[in-house]
């Protein structure tokens, strides 16, 4: 069940021509949340399996022609031979266009895109990963990967927060996750009648775990900025090293490949030096405002 | 949406440009029709249906009484209402209104000013009601009207670029008339959207699509200044058909301050 | 020809290692070294004529709009002989020179970026199917370019640009497509003006190397050194003459007089550094009061890359094309993300441009994204001047 | 006891501004028949005042989005007038070019969108396209390219910006005018079509003994130059406007009515007046169409005037397509000045031109500084408006007399105000119109 199938970058057919844009069709359509659905994207035609080989963390650029273009992360099982997963909030036209396509529909893809969680630099150690809100999309894909190298890797965290329990994403999972040997902690900002657990923000959670070595840990962290600035500055407190540290960022991106200038955070391009960021190299500037 | 969207078009002081826009969009617009529902348009069609409305679309600035009233009887009938044009969005040429004495003005005007009902302001129709979307230009772009129009149908948020008219120009390969040629050209402070035409026919940006966000009046203005150019002609420039938008109407204010304190002092 | 070099494939742009290569720096083939030639003015328009008799469509300077732009040329008689170019910051005029000189004047409002990397440009289309949604690639532009009066500096941009587009993990086609049929006849300034300042960056003003052919102008005709197999071919037609050694002196003295007439100066020893280190200075919000955040600074600029993508489609959505347009840093709406901008104001917007130019362009890149030219200086319409920008910063650095 | 009552047509549609009638019955009888006008005074002449002179094209175009054209036109000659200035043989045919793109705008949307429904019982012009699809797209086609035509000249369509004060801004290369010329081609046989399409109209029985107003020019078609004339016989140059016609506030409405001096008569202006005085002087392929549809030789049916307006919709295309032709092959010389030079001065000048609706004057004081001390508009439609309420009162009159119900009556009486082509937002004389109930 964990046996382990190669990820291959699959950069190469973009190489040449990184607007090459495929055809996908709406496979499945499941609802997550309010405004929140995951799809499963498959090309027409008999399509070798590994042409939906990703890196978890890494993401696409869903293409709603007439409307534009959207990069959203993989939130799927990166060894599934069967389609791109992505779950999508609806934010802006695109994401809101793609939300009233139904099953069958057909849309534009480009990718993969972006270096996605360090998956080997994370190996061997213990692992503390915080999601807040849809952040969760691009987390889910590591934790399969996790799952599926389970003994690859030490004590693993889950650290999930959300504004409403309804919008913690895929907790139906939780379970088979916590089967795994993942310690599945949540908090939400506002509690409902029937929340029984956590009050709050993730931060508290981080604050109380009680680490065996600091130094043997690595901390991921994918949600809202504020909330990953937070999450960083409380594993270093818990003496987390900013080298063992890893953020995914958000930026305004349209070319996906480091040529339109867009997401540019001082030197980096999230697109291509991201969207996943070691802490020690963006530190300086994510904290300065309106870089 | 199932049935077609229910468009109305509503004209108050203003020169019927901006709905000819719509006409003027001979190629799509009989293609408009099979997918909107041009349900109250009086320049264009005599059958003129009752609201309520989806989209509406409202040309002309509130200047009387009566048109103040009406433009709240529109709004209440329609559900997204879009302001196309400076008449609309910024009150237009007639706001020059605001600077002066309204009834010497109609004096001016009419052998008969008494039967005159004018407002001594010409506002834009966002002092009166809310707007969901404000389409600028003097006279709006058709192309921009279209995509506007075929947004709202699809149920999507409609937009516009912001950006400044160089942006155009120097996508066009328009050399800069500031730089070159020393004359006051508005475009670096004036919104994008008609092309960056007046720079292509060899002459300044005169701000027909309003302030750019942001529109650094001072600055530039202070050059024109050290290019010799007078408070007094710099004036009317900033004062034509966006006149009262705040960036327009401080920037003018401030120069007129300096003509009224003596020639020579720079912004 | 060029031949091409494969593109190094690699996730992360060259980190750690150092190691930087031109994506073009060998490509200008060459079998044999050559000697300078020389030869009369009007043979220019031989030159030109075989160009386009080899199916190039030639560009150069010639005056529009009370300018020197680059157009495309037909016959030599374009060019603007006799003229000049006055410039200072936000100042450009035009001028009679007191000779005939053909190329006596340094650049203008244009780069040859338009060339390489259109203002607009078609980047797929979409078509309904009854299948759905089909994308078709955009179809290939033969167009095959010669640009005539490449100054140094503007060699340099290029060779930027091909570093941008061509050397990191990715390459954009269109560039590709239009760089590798590029035919280069760079001009040797031989005057400088005030806004120039190529010698800070290290740029120019000579021309040393990523030409087919190189020109020096001096009172009698042309010297042309030969940078490429192809380059000696074509000039070829031009019945050229190894240069005499007065000659080559002449075009030596016209060489040197673009350098002493350098009058602007940018320290770049602190850079990469400076600016990343002042990002809370406060010289940024004083120049962002000056700043118009118009965008003519990175329109003008040869090295500026940002771009948009724009969809174009009939009322029917029966088609759909991607267009992608020049844009800016300096457009309020580029950094927009989920609907506000997260550079809001024109100090951040300054300090993005500068900041990305001067500093970060070195680690993304390899290079400073400047290349001396002074466009964005003379352009600006309210004349700041990014050398007076630099300067102030390194002058009270935050502490 | 009489009974009074009152028939409305509240919203004027298919015209440009808004606008209604009211007529008044008495006993049966038409007893007064009033305009309304909605359009709020915009006081354009006010706002001119103290402007620098240069500024006049392009706020005066402002006055009306349909015909921009003429108050730029009229407005720059009159300026030039008051300046002295002489414009060059090459700005002044472009000036005919681009005032024959807007006729061809102007006149091609009212025939197609706003005239023709009304012969057919259709509220508009999309609604006549389910039956007439390829008449109507080619008129929009048509409407399209005289669009295309102000594109290229003025830089837009509505609001040119090219248009200043002595000439142009900028001349327009031969390359853009000759990019023109197929479409132009196409253009002068589509109008020909249009044409045989109107003329085959059935058009109500109603012919009065207007005075029909133009200019006249010698050698051309009238539009930017010429002496005022009338069918009854008045031949004046245009500086003496004042002294044959006024503007008058009569006594049953507020409006001002522009009327004859003399006999204090209305008159009528526009493509029939036009077509009526100046036949002979049609294109080549207008006059043969004119006499091929047997149109009138003083036609006086106001119904037919969606004839006149398709002949000059030929003449526009035909003159365009000659002055394309001419100028790409020979067009100007390079050192040719877009605009000729002067210097301001004291002084007052004049001018009317041919809008599409008809003549438009215009007239200015200037101060030594080139600032603007007055200015005076007097609009085409103003200048109708005194007939049109006329002919509503007469055909009115008939038309009760034949037993007509009073939504027929509305329903004429729209499309009779339709026949001149109003322009209501050129309101700079039209006043806001109070209406009491009839006690």
């Amino acid at each position: 069940m964990t046996s382990a199938p190669p990820t291959p970058p699959a950069l190469q057919p973009l190489h040449a021509n990184p607007w090459l844009t495929r055809t996908v069709r709406i496979a499945d359509v499941i609802d997550e949340a309010p405004g929140v659905a995951t799809y499963r994207l498959t090309l027409d035609g008999d399509t070798d399996p590994a042409a939906y080989s990703f890196i978890p963390g890494q993401f696409n650029m869903l293409y709603l022609p007439g409307v534009g273009e959207s990069a959203i992360s993989m939130s799927g099982d990166p060894t599934r031979s069967d389609g791109w997963t992505h779950t999508v909030r609806v934010a802006g036209n695109v994401t809101k266009t793609l939300a009233g396509l139904k099953r069958g529909d057909t849309l534009g893809l480009r990718g993969p895109f972006g270096a996605g969680w360090p998956v080997e630099e994370l190996a061997g150690v213990n692992l503390i990963i915080v999601a807040g809100g849809l952040g969760m999309a691009p987390i889910r894909s590591l934790i399969y990967h996790v799952v599926h190298h389970r003994n690859r890797y030490g004590h693993v965290w889950l650290i999930c927060g959300a504004r409403t329990p309804e919008a913690l994403l895929y907790r139906r999972e939780y379970d088979l996750w916590r089967q795994h040997d993942i310690d599945v902690h949540e908090t939400v900002d506002r509690a409902t009648a029937d929340w029984t657990g956590q009050i709050g923000v993730v931060t508290t959670l981080i604050d109380r775990l009680r680490l065996p070595h600091p130094k043997q840990t690595q901390l991921v962290a994918c949600g809202p900025e504020v909330m990953m600035k937070y999450a960083a500055a409380s594993g270093v407190r818990l003496g987390i090293a900013v080298e063992r540290t890893w953020l995914s960022l958000e930026r305004n991106m349209q070319c996906a490949t480091g040529l339109c200038g867009h997401c540019q955070l001082g030197p980096e391009f999230i697109c291509k030096d991201g969207p996943v960021l070691r802490y020690d190299h963006i530190r300086p500037y994510l904290f300065v405002e309106q870089l | 949406m199932s049935r077609k969207p229910r468009l109305a078009v509503f004209k108050f002081a203003s020169c019927d440009g901006c709905q000819l826009s719509l006409l003027d969009a001979e190629d799509e617009l009989l293609e408009i029709c099979e997918r909107i529902d041009i349900a109250h348009f009086a320049e264009a069609s005599s059958d003129l249906q009752a609201g309520p409305y989806d989209i509406a679309l409202v040309e002309g600035s509130i200047t009387t009484d009566e048109d103040a009233a009406r433009i709240l009887r529109v709004r209440a009938e329609s559900r997204f209402l879009i302001t196309i044009g400076a008449c609309a969005t910024s009150g237009g040429v007639q706001a020059l209104r605001n600077w002066g004495h309204i009834d010497e003005w109609v004096r001016s005007v009419y052998p008969s000013p008494e039967f005159i009902h004018t407002l001594a302001t010409s506002t834009p129709i966002a002092a009166h009601v809310h707007v969901d979307f404000e389409l600028h230009g003097c006279p709006i772009n058709h192309h921009q009207l279209v995509d506007v129009l075929v947004a709202v149908a699809e149920g999507r948020q409609p937009r516009v670029p912001s950006h400044s008219v160089c942006l155009d120009c120097k996508r066009r390969g328009t050399v800069c008339h500031v730089v070159s040629r020393g004359i006051p050209c508005l475009g670096p402070v004036t919104q994008s959207g008609c092309g960056a035409l007046c720079p292509a026919y060899d002459r300044g940006c005169y701000g027909c699509y309003g302030p750019s966000h942001p529109a650094n009046t001072t600055s530039l203005l202070r050059q024109f200044q050290k290019l010799g150019r007078a408070p007094d002609e710099l004036v009317p420039l900033l004062r034509n058909f966006n006149a009262t938008t705040p960036e327009f109407r401080r920037a003018s204010e401030q120069l007129v301050v300096l003509q009224t304190n003596g020639e020579g002092k720079s912004l | 020809m060029l031949t091409l070099v494969p593109s190094p494939l690699a996730l992360r742009f060259g980190e750690g290692s150092g190691e930087r290569f031109y994506y073009f720096d060998k490509q200008l083939h060459m079998t044999a070294s050559s000697p300078t030639l020389f030869f009369a003015k009007p043979q220019l328009q031989a030159l030109l004529n075989e160009l386009r008799g080899r199916g190039y469509c030639v560009v150069g300077p010639t005056i529009e709009q009370e300018a020197i732009v680059y157009s495309e040329l037909q016959s030599v008689e374009e060019l603007p002989r006799g003229w000049t170019d006055e410039q200072a910051p936000g100042q450009y005029r035009l001028k009679r020179r007191d000779d005939d000189a053909w190329f006596g004047f340094v650049v203008g409002p244009h780069s040859w970026k338009k060339y390489l990397f259109p203002p607009k440009a078609t980047l797929l289309s979409a078509e309904k199917t009854e299948t759905g949604w089909a994308f078709i690639p955009r179809a290939a532009d033969s167009t095959r370019y010669a640009l005539l009066g490449v100054r140094a500096c503007e060699l340099a941009a290029i060779r930027i640009q091909d570093q941008v587009f061509l050397n990191g993990p990715y390459q954009d086609p269109i560039y590709r497509e239009r760089r590798e049929q590029l035919f280069i006849v760079a001009v040797n300034c031989t005057q400088a003006a005030s806004t120039c300042f190529c010698t800070s960056m290290n740029t120019g003003p000579r021309c040393e190397r990523g030409f087919d052919l190189a020109l020096t102008e001096i009172d009698e005709g042309f010297l042309c050194e030969i940078g490429s197999d192809l380059g000696r071919d074509v000039v070829a037609a031009c019945s050229a003459a190894p240069a005499t050694p007065a000659q080559l002196q002449a075009a030596e003295t016209a060489r040197q007089q673009a350098v002493d007439q350098m009058t602007r100066h940018m320290d770049i020893s602190d850079l990469p550094g400076l600016l990343l280190g002042n990002l809370d200075h406060p010289r940024w919000k004083e120049v962002g009061e000056r700043c118009l955040s118009c965008t003519n600074c990175t329109m003008v600029c040869p090295t500026c890359f940002c771009s948009s993508v724009t969809e174009v489609r009939d009322l029917n959505m029966e088609t759909v094309e991607r267009e992608r347009v020049w844009d800016s840093c300096f457009n309020p709406d580029f950094s927009n993300l989920g609907g506000s901008p997260v550079r809001n104001d024109t100090a951040s917007r300054y300090r993005q441009w500068l900041t990305h130019k001067l500093d970060s362009w070195h680690d993304q890149f390899g290079t400073s994204g400047c290349v001396g030219c002074g466009r964005c200086i003379t352009w600006c319409p309210v004349g700041i001047d990014l050398t007076e920008e630099v300067a102030a910063i390194r002058e009270t650095p935050t502490p | 006891m009489s009974s009074r009552d009152i028939i409305e047509v509240p919203i004027l549609t298919r015209v440009e501004g808004e606008g209604g009638v009211t007529i008044r019955l008495r006993d049966g009888v038409i007893e007064n028949v009033e305009l309304n006008i909605y359009e709020p005074p915009r006081l354009f002449e006010a706002l001119l005042r103290g402007r620098p002179l240069e500024d006049t094209p392009d706020i005066t175009a402002r006055i009306c989005g349909i015909c921009p054209v003429a108050y730029q036109m009229s407005s720059v000659h009159a300026l030039e007038a008051a300046l002295g200035v002489q414009i060059s043989p090459t700005i002044r045919r472009l000036r005919r070019l681009l005032y024959c793109g807007e006729w061809i705008e102007s006149h091609a949307l009212h025939i197609h969108l706003l005239h023709a429904p009304d012969f057919f019982g259709a509220a508009s012009g999309i609604e006549l396209a389910q039956r007439f699809p390829n008449e109507i797209k080619r008129g929009l086609q048509l409407k399209k390219f005289g669009n295309r035509l102000l594109e290229v000249l003025g830089g837009r369509a509505i609001h040119p910006i090219s248009v200043r004060v002595g000439g142009f801004h900028r001349l327009p290369s031969r390359d853009e005018m000759a990019s023109l010329i197929p479409h132009f081609e196409w253009g002068v046989q589509a109008a020909v079509e249009t044409t045989r399409w109107v003329a085959a109209f059935s058009f109500p029985d109603f012919e009065q003994p207007y005075e029909f107003v133009s200019l006249s020019h010698p050698d051309e078609y009238p539009m930017n130059e010429g002496d005022i004339v009338s069918s009854h016989g008045l031949h004046i140059p245009v500086t003496e406007y004042d002294r044959h016609f006024v503007e008058e506030h009569v006594a049953h409405s507020t409006a001002l009515h522009a009327v004859r001096r003399d006999q204090r008569t209305p008159y009528f202006l526009g493509p029939l007046a036009r077509v009526n005085l100046n036949r002979d002087r049609l294109s080549p392929t207008a006059k043969r169409l004119a006499d091929e549809v047997n149109f009138p030789l003083h036609c006086r049916n106001p119904f037919q005037s969606i004839i006149a307006r398709s002949l000059e919709l030929v003449h526009a295309y035909e003159e365009a397509l000659a002055i394309l032709r001419d100028y790409a092959s020979v067009g100007p010389l390079s050192s040719e000045p877009a605009y000729m030079p002067y210097q301001p001065k004291d002084g007052s000048g004049c001018a009317a031109t041919e809008a599409p609706r008809g003549l438009l004057f215009h007239e200015y004081r200037i101060d030594a500084a080139g600032k603007i001390v007055s200015g005076r508009i007097i609009p085409p439609t103003s200048q109708n408006q005194k007939q049109i309420e006329r002919d509503v009162t007469d055909y009115l009159t008939g038309r009760l007399l034949a037993g007509a119900t009073r939504d027929d009556m509305a329903l004429d009486c729209e499309r009779l105000v339709r026949t001149y082509d109003p322009c209501i937002s050129c309101s700079t004389h039209f006043l806001k119109v109070r209406w009491e109930e009839p006690t």
